[in-house]
């Protein structure tokens, strides 16, 4: 990992000449790269790199929008149930099989089989036909508008060889097979796997579309952020995506010998409010709280250009027009005024997650803020396996918690206020729910009724329980010479296709 | 400073020493540890050097070796000749080849002196032999069964033994001078006269030079050729054995042959000894070191120190002192015993046993020690069957070898350790206990004050009538009560020997128990603690067992002598008899090992 | 019986000197101990700033009259927070090392003192203890209990005592094998008193001088536990978790990391000088 | 021997049992949801409760321990809830590198101590402010000074590789182990350099040795027969202390130097709660602490033969 080198740090480092892409991990990916598996983020180039979906969000957009992948067109009927897929031609899977339309049901099955996370997502297939090789109809049991964003988030189902998924099944579904190896059809292969380690992805040469001069791609593990940071610096890494801490964001930006990019995502830093506890049991008090956050100085001092302050309820984008407006304006006083109700020295604590610099700043600068208001409020860590254990006590966690980066899986509205309204859903942290919010949503998602969507919103922001903060951004920094950056990212996926990318000329 | 002093009958000495300087470092104070010294030791003689505790002995010989500790950050000034060899000042080399080829030596302490990790094979063969030179070497030092013991650690040998593992590492190299520190004070009396023995042989066989460290005159006399007493670092006196002991020109010399305990002692009378040193380090810097405690001090002795030449009573016969061996014999021979400080008056040696019964009975009293655990337990049995009666008033002394289960008999006596059988009765009162260490036996941290309170406390007496029992007892023991505030480590030996007494006797005990409390201390050091355990014992009318290894000391302190061997009592009879008649061979030996200075004048 | 051998215990005076002048320096030592000792009592007078509060703007090099040290990610005072810092990591050492030596010294009296089954019993726990990787069990007690300062000083406590009993122990049998105990026995000395005045003041400087060598090591296990995320959780200024959450900042803001990672240097490194030139001023052991 | 043997072997087998009690307990008093940490966070509460009876995560504790326990005894930790794979299969890649850093470190552990404590006990010219450096560095918080020794030997310098475990060649390996080794020996180094330093103090001023000089042995010859083998034995023990140090020391020495073994294995499991993971690296590293610490004192007693 430490070729090269030699040269002043500072100047621009020169491009590869052995076709090697070196993009820094910072920690190990976790769980496996098996697209039914794998639900993290910082592994999700590899899997995004050798296994394709039928659909993706566009690339270099900044809003919401499906396009064609494997799947090159795709009719949906009116209620939401029946989505035809007109698959690619001459698409191979690395195993060197074609891929035909009796791929998709097998992908879909084994999402169902292995468990995973995301296996909710092919939950309503009710059945998959494939009238021929190039076409695919999948039916679902209950309408449901969200589907495509299903098949377009990072997490989506991917198409696996079903040749070598039968021949290396194991007594697992290929579990075990699929943690060193890949099955997809995607523009790379993993050629060397050490887990922990590092990753090898070698180019396939029989990829459908467009190639890039990368015939060999290192992902090498960094488990510090300053290592990885220096190793950038003197030129040993080539990219570096969303891993790096805001703070070192300064350095970088305006650099001329860096290139640096801000590229849009779905995710948002957020403030969850814990009504179960005494300070927030009412929604005066929940509100009086969200109210007395100065969102836009506080974006801005803690995550500078790495985002912007939101102004709608769900995503940017997602509801087209931004008739989701989320109606909160910074008011001080109120807070005050509820603090003088409150006995002299009342505590309160608001959390973020170990780990996390950029919760833990906008966690400390609100818990001074209220402290000039008189109450004694301080912040507070938490890791992050005991914030997913609160959702089975809210008691036991902080009065509020601050998230500094967090979204859904897909694009949908559904997919975002299922998982942050509805106490289910995953990042309702402290089960603050409104059953029929919850209800909205589901009558929304059998639409795609965005007038639904807005209501639901409505009505759940009344709970104070919730505020988006932000429209957060990937940064990514790489060198100068590494083209087709903007172009290799879309908003679902925090990550590059290695494809796209090139050298400078 | 003084001139060579060289006897004209020795032409080419082995090893000669002149005007030696040696100063030490330790904790940040420099300190002249030896002021002048001029010493020869010619081809194929014994000479023995003898003086007190800290008089320079070791850093004598040391410098001999070159090997005076790099520690102390050693400044050498004069000349240390072995065979043409500079051993103070010439290149390291040069003097380790002078000390593999020419050199050997013999430590005090066996065990401490071999390398405990090493089998002492290898460490003989290191010092100059082959293999099969090295195991008739072993042979040679009367080690039984070379062959085997070539293999063992040593650990694995006796403290006799590892001395004679010694003496053999220190000829192997066939040395023409072997430097013997103080052999035989480990030692037990028998072994002592062995290793003497041997020393000699040595001597003769290989022709080789000795210089014999000691503090016993005893033990010098027995085989010396010469004798060099040491004082402060300067040589006090220096002759043939038989001008320094039958003729003492230093004053020093004459004390402490006076003071020495024989076998033929009045034993009604006190002990002859010398008066304290009062002499501060910067004091004895200049002048006669020896003047505060000399009975023939005059004025320039404390301006200018006097060198071996000014007083040569007859030819080869050198002493440091301003007077001629004539003054001086008939100066200290008319000096009688100083009395104690307390001047507590001497009364007579109760030697008849009273009539009340007996003070002490020990009923056929076995004691067997356990030690360590699982695989490596042991037990030994120390006593095995004692029976003894010690009538009220009586002084039993006890005698025998060491690990022959002396300590262990009156450690029963005093309940420190319990019997395994038998019975022990001591009468009312109580008995407390003098230990061999004095300074270790006192808590180093408690002021001498705080530790006699301790025994005084249960009496519940209150301040002051304490305070004033502490004074006395102090008085009694001939300390100032200025001692009380002090610590032990701001004490000398002896005078922790007493403080160890006082605490023993402030509250009477009905037995007294000394477990060879002069064994550390020097001839006239232990005459002053005897006379003082003598007249303690008349005073309070307290039973004593004594113990020592030392027949003339328990011919001394003991009405009866108890003989113990392995465990058991051999004999047991009046003080005289025993020494007069010994029935058991073991007693016998005892007795003829005494080392006697047989005084040839 | 025993697993481990205790030598780390008797590590020997590194810098000072022999002699006078080494006591000399040793009373400078010690009395840069007390200094900081002192610094960390009275942080509270003597920060400029709130420890927990942004006090400007974030990431201000130091130099700046306000703000000497600089401010750090959210602008908080860094100098502020290392004197506050110095307090928490400075006195949960202490306690640390206080509990083991209390716990461990008096496991370590009562089964030196006490001998036979007691001293069996007692030391084969200990032993057990001792055999476990001390560091490790920390860390994985702290992981399993969650971070807090609570939680890290319990775990800490728990692998720490019994260190010091096997020391005190064999410090205590020492003494007790030492002749004046006996003598003191025989002189009508009582149990408890024998104890208290006859056996403990010799076990005092060694278990005095092993703590305040051990501070340091504390100290860095604080940190190092710090740096896995569990120490004392944000916002409370400790010295271990502040250099941990600055480390992100080395090369941006290099003061943030650096001056609460040189206090735990200082703290650690004056710990371990006190400790050699309290051993020289306790005077050799006898 | 045999005996002796047997004795530590059994005394292993009973730390080792209470270590995976202790191990097992603080698992289930821990706060944290396993099932929740292993789906991730957009799991359903549904699939939660599914995954905590897959897990048997709700059995009584006895049967959990027992089930712990067999499963242990067979080299079964389970599988990681993080990497979805089996404990022993990470284990197998982690504890090879770890071994190798710990050794390494240990290796130059050792290099410095005996430079630390000849220097000081035979007075080397201007070894006290090599002594001054080594006393400073080992106070110093690790993973800072880890990261300035990557600032300043590969950033500035560029001389060694600054993460990583190299890539095939040997030269590459041993480059890339340097940085790691050295920063986590240097601790361990000033332990055991203390203890050496104190022992050759004491040997040295022994009279043993006295004797050995009073032969005409040479410098060398006095030191390495005599002086040596005498002095070592409590750092021996010390020695035995610090490797199981080093391999706790390798828990944010790794992590900081991207190393792949287990301290970073260990510290990637401990934030998602991964028990599994945590318990089988504290039951190794834990067994390899008590493994090398009977050898310690094996070797002590081989040392010294006072003590066999
Ligand atoms: N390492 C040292 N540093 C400083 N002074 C020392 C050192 N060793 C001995 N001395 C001092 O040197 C003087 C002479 O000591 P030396 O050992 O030669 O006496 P000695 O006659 O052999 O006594 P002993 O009969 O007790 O062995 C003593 O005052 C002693 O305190
Ligand atoms: N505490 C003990 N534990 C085990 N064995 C002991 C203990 N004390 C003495 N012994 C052993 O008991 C035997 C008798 O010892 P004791 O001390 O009574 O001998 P001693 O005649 O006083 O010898 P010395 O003249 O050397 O003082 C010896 O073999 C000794 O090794
Ligand atoms: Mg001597
Ligand atoms: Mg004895
Ligand atoms: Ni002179």
């Amino acid at each position: 990992a430490c070729s090269g080198g030699g040269d002043d740090s500072g100047a621009p480092k020169a491009a590869p000449t052995d076709g090697t892409l070196t993009v820094g991990l910072l920690g190990d990916i976790g769980q496996p790269p098996d697209p039914d598996v794998y639900y993290a983020n910082n592994g999700l180039a590899i899997v995004l790199n050798t296994y394709e979906g039928l659909v993706q969000y566009a690339d270099d957009k900044d809003s919401v929008e499906i396009a064609p992948r494997l799947a090159t067109t795709w009719d949906v009927n009116a209620d939401n149930t029946v989505f035809t897929f007109h698959l690619r031609q001459g698409v191979t899977f690395h195993d060197g099989t074609p891929f035909t339309s009796a791929a998709v049901k097998v992908a879909f099955d084994r999402r169902t089989a292995v468990k995973g996370g995301a296996a909710y997502m092919v939950e309503g297939v009710k059945d998959v036909a494939t009238p021929d090789d190039l076409t695919a109809v999948v039916t679902l049991s209950a309408p449901n508008s969200a589907f495509l964003d299903y098949l377009a988030s990072p997490f989506g189902p991917k198409m696996e060889s079903p040749t070598a998924l039968a021949a290396n099944a194991g007594s697992d579904d290929t579990q075990t097979y699929l943690q060193t190896h890949d099955v997809g059809t995607g523009p790379y292969t993993i050629a060397a796997a050490q887990p922990g380690t590092s990753w090898t992805l070698k180019r396939y040469d029989g990829y459908w579309g467009d190639k890039s001069p990368f015939t060999t791609v290192q992902l090498p593990i960094y488990t510090d952020a300053s290592a990885l940071q220096l190793a950038f610096d003197h030129g040993d890494v080539s990219a570096v995506v969303a891993a790096l801490p805001s703070s070192s964001l300064k350095k970088y930006e305006g650099s001329k010998d860096y290139a640096s990019y801000l590229l849009p995502t779905l995710q948002s830093a957020l403030v969850t409010v814990n009504p179960t506890k005494e300070f927030f049991k009412s929604q005066q008090a929940r509100l009086a709280f969200l109210q007395s956050i100065d969102q836009k100085s506080l974006v801005d001092q803690v995550l500078g250009n790495r985002s912007e302050p939101a102004t709608t309820l769900y995503a940017k984008g997602m509801i087209p027009g931004g008739a989701d407006k989320q109606e909160l304006t910074y008011d001080p006083s109120v807070m005050e005024a509820y603090a003088k109700t409150l006995p002299a020295g009342t505590d309160m604590t608001i959390g973020f997650a170990s780990g996390n610099t950029n919760a833990e700043q906008m966690a400390n600068i609100q818990a001074a803020k209220l402290q000039a208001l008189g109450i004694k409020a301080t912040a507070a860590s938490y890791p992050t396996s005991q914030v997913f254990g609160w959702i089975n006590d809210p008691t036991q966690g902080p009065d509020a918690f601050f998230d500094g980066n967090n979204g859904p899986d897909g694009g949908s509205p559904y997919m975002w206020g299922h998982v942050f309204w509805d106490a289910s859903g995953g990042i309702n942290y402290f089960g603050c729910e409104v059953p029929e919010v919850n209800a909205q949503l589901d009558r929304a998602v059998a639409t795609g009724d965005d007038a639904l969507y807005v209501a639901a919103a409505e009505e759940y922001a009344k709970t104070g329980c919730y505020y988006n903060l932000s429209y957060n951004k990937d940064w990514v920094l790489a060198q100068k010479w590494l083209t087709g950056v903007e172009q290799s990212h879309n908003i679902g996926a925090n990550e590059l296709d290695f494809s796209k990318l090139g050298i400078a000329q | 400073m003084s001139a060579a002093a060289a006897p004209t009958a020795v032409p080419a000495p082995t090893a000669s020493v002149r005007d030696l300087h040696v100063s030490l470092e330790r904790g940040g104070v420099r300190s002249e540890v030896l002021r002048g010294v001029d010493l020869d030791v010619a081809r194929g003689e014994i000479v023995g050097l003898v003086g007190e505790s800290g008089s320079g002995k070791s850093m004598l010989a040391l410098s001999l070796l070159g090997l005076l500790p790099e520690t102390a950050r050693p400044h050498v000034t004069g000349r240390v000749d072995v065979l043409g060899t500079d051993m103070a000042h010439g290149p390291e080399s040069a003097r380790r080849a002078a000390r593999r080829s020419a050199l050997g030596a013999v430590f005090q302490d066996p065990m401490t002196s071999l390398n405990p990790t090493m089998r002492i094979g290898r460490q003989i063969v290191e010092a100059g032999q082959d293999r099969d030179g090295a195991v008739r070497l072993l042979g040679a030092m009367g080690v039984p069964d070379p062959e085997l013991r070539f293999r063992v650690y040593p650990h694995e040998l006796s403290g006799g033994l590892r001395q004679r593992v010694m003496a053999a590492i220190a000829i192997a190299g066939r040395p023409a001078l072997v430097v013997a520190d103080e052999p035989t004070t480990a030692l037990d009396v028998t072994v002592q006269a062995q290793l003497l023995a041997l020393l000699r042989e040595l001597r003769d066989d290989l022709g080789c030079s000795v210089l014999l460290i000691t503090h016993d005159l005893g033990v010098a006399a027995q085989i010396a050729d010469r004798i060099a007493v040491m004082y402060a670092g300067r040589l006090a006196e220096v002759g043939s054995t038989a001008q320094v002991l039958g003729a003492p020109a230093h004053p020093y010399t004459a004390g402490l042959l006076r003071s020495r305990l024989s076998l033929t002692l009045d034993r009604s009378r006190r002990l002859p000894t010398l008066v304290a040193d009062t002499l501060t380090p910067a004091d004895r810097a200049h002048g006669c070191a020896y003047r505060a405690r000399c009975p023939l001090a005059v004025d320039r002795c404390a301006t200018a120190a006097p060198g071996l030449d000014d007083s040569r009573p007859t030819p080869g016969h050198g002493a440091a002192c301003w007077f001629g061996d004539e003054t001086v014999r008939a100066a200290t021979a008319t000096i009688t015993a100083p009395a104690p400080a307390a001047a507590v008056p001497v009364r007579a040696t109760p030697s008849t046993p009273s009539t009340q019964g007996p003070a002490v009975v020990l009923d056929d009293v076995a004691v067997t020690y356990t030690t360590g655990h699982g695989r490596r337990r042991r037990t030994v049995e120390a006593v095995r069957g004692v029976s003894l009666e010690v009538a009220a008033g009586q002084a039993l002394a006890i005698v025998g070898e060491s690990g022959s289960g002396k300590s262990t008999v009156l450690r029963a006596v005093a309940g420190l350790v319990p019997v395994t059988s038998g019975r022990v009765t001591v009468a009312a009162g109580g008995a407390q206990m003098v230990f061999q260490d004095a300074g270790s036996s006192l808590t180093p941290w408690l002021t001498v004050g705080e530790t006699l309170r301790e025994r005084l406390a249960p009496l519940r007496l209150g301040r002051a009538e304490t305070t004033r029992r502490v004074e006395e007892a102090l008085a009694g023991t001939g300390l100032p009560t200025s001692v009380a505030r002090l610590r032990p480590a701001d004490l000398s030996g002896g005078q922790r020997q007493r403080v160890a007494l006082a605490r023993a006797t402030v509250v009477r005990p009905a037995v007294l128990l000394c477990d060879e409390p002069t064994s550390a201390l020097d001839a006239s050091l232990a005459a002053t603690t005897l006379n003082l355990i003598r007249d303690m014992r008349a005073e309070l009318a307290m039973t004593v067992l004594f113990v020592t290894h030392d027949l003339a000391v328990a011919r001394f302190v003991g009405d009866r002598i108890a003989v113990v061997e392995r465990g058991r009592v051999v004999e047991i009879d009046d003080a005289e008899a025993v020494v007069g008649a010994p029935r058991e061979p073991y007693t016998r030996a005892l007795v003829a090992s005494v080392p006697e200075i047989e005084v040839v004048r | 019986m025993s697993t481990v051998v205790l030598p780390r215990r008797t590590a020997r005076p590194v810098i000072t000197g022999r002699g006078r002048t080494g006591r000399r320096a040793a009373w400078v030592l010690v009395g840069l101990l007390v200094a900081l000792t002192l610094l960390a009592v009275l942080a509270r007078f003597l920060a400029p700033d709130d420890p927990i509060q942004p006090v400007a703007a974030p990431q201000l090099p130091p130099g700046s009259p306000e703000h000497l040290l600089g401010t750090d990610s959210i602008g908080r005072d860094v100098l502020s927070r290392t004197l506050f810092g110095l307090q928490t990591s400075w006195f949960s050492a202490l306690a640390v090392v206080a509990v083991g030596l209390l716990v461990g010294g008096v496991v370590g009296v009562a089964a030196g003192v006490g001998g036979g089954w007691v001293d069996a019993v007692l030391m084969r726990v200990t032993d057990l203890f001792l055999a476990l990787p001390s560091t490790l069990v920390a860390i994985a007690l702290v992981a399993a209990l969650g971070p807090g300062l609570r939680n890290t000083l319990l775990g800490m406590s728990i692998v720490w005592w019994p260190y010091y009993a096997r020391l005190v122990r064999a410090e205590v049998r020492s003494v007790v094998a030492r002749p004046h105990v006996e003598a003191a026995r025989l002189a009508g000395v009582g149990r408890g008193r024998l104890v208290l005045r006859h056996v403990l003041p010799g076990v005092v400087p060694t278990a005095v001088v092993t703590a305040s060598l051990d501070i340091g090591n504390v100290v860095l296990l604080l940190a190092g536990l710090s740096f896995l995320g569990l120490g004392q959780p944000a916002p409370a200024a400790e010295l271990g978790a502040d250099t941990a959450a600055g480390t992100q900042l080395l090369l941006s803001a290099w003061w943030v990391p650096v001056v609460p990672g040189v206090a735990v240097l200082v703290l650690s490194l004056v710990a371990n000088l006190a400790g050699d030139g309290i051993r020289t001023l306790l005077g050799p052991r006898r | 021997m045999l005996r002796f043997l047997l004795r530590r072997t059994g005394a292993l087998a009973v730390v080792l049992l209470v270590l995976s009690a202790v191990v097992f307990l603080l698992q289930q008093i821990s706060p944290g949801d396993p099932a929740r940490a292993a789906l991730g966070a957009n799991a359903s509460r549904q699939a939660v409760a599914a995954e905590r009876r897959r897990l048997g995560l709700d059995d009584p504790l006895p049967v959990q321990f027992l089930r712990f326990l067999g499963h242990a005894v067979r080299g079964d930790f389970g599988t990681s809830y993080r990497t979805h794979r089996p404990v022993a299969t990470d284990l197998a890649t982690a504890f090879p590198a770890t071994l190798e850093l710990v050794l390494a470190a240990f290796v130059v552990a050792l290099l410095l101590a005996a430079l630390f404590a000849a220097s000081s006990a035979l007075s080397w010219p201007l070894a006290g402010i090599g002594r001054g450096v080594l006393l400073v560095v080992a106070t110093a918080p690790p993973f800072l000074l880890a990261l300035v020794g990557i600032v300043v030997f590969y950033a500035h310098l560029d001389w060694l590789p600054g993460s990583g475990r190299g890539d095939g060649g040997p030269g590459s390996e041993l480059a890339h182990l340097v940085l790691p080794a050295t920063v986590l020996a240097i601790a361990p180094a000033l332990a055991i350099g203390r203890i050496l330093r104190a022992g050759l103090e004491a040997t040295l001023a022994a009279d043993h040795v006295r004797t050995a000089r009073s032969k005409g042995l040479g410098q060398a010859a006095v030191l390495a027969r005599h002086v040596v083998r005498n002095s070592i034995g409590p750092s021996l023990a010390m020695a035995g202390l610090q490797l199981g140090f080093l391999f706790a020391g390798t828990v944010v020495v790794e992590q900081v130097f991207s190393w792949p073994g287990m301290g970073n294995y260990l510290a990637s499991s401990i934030p998602t709660s991964d028990y599994p993971a945590i318990a089988a690296v504290t039951l190794v590293l834990g067994a390899v602490y008590v493994v090398v610490n009977t050898l310690a004192d094996v070797l002590q007693t081989a040392a010294d033969p006072r003590l066999a």
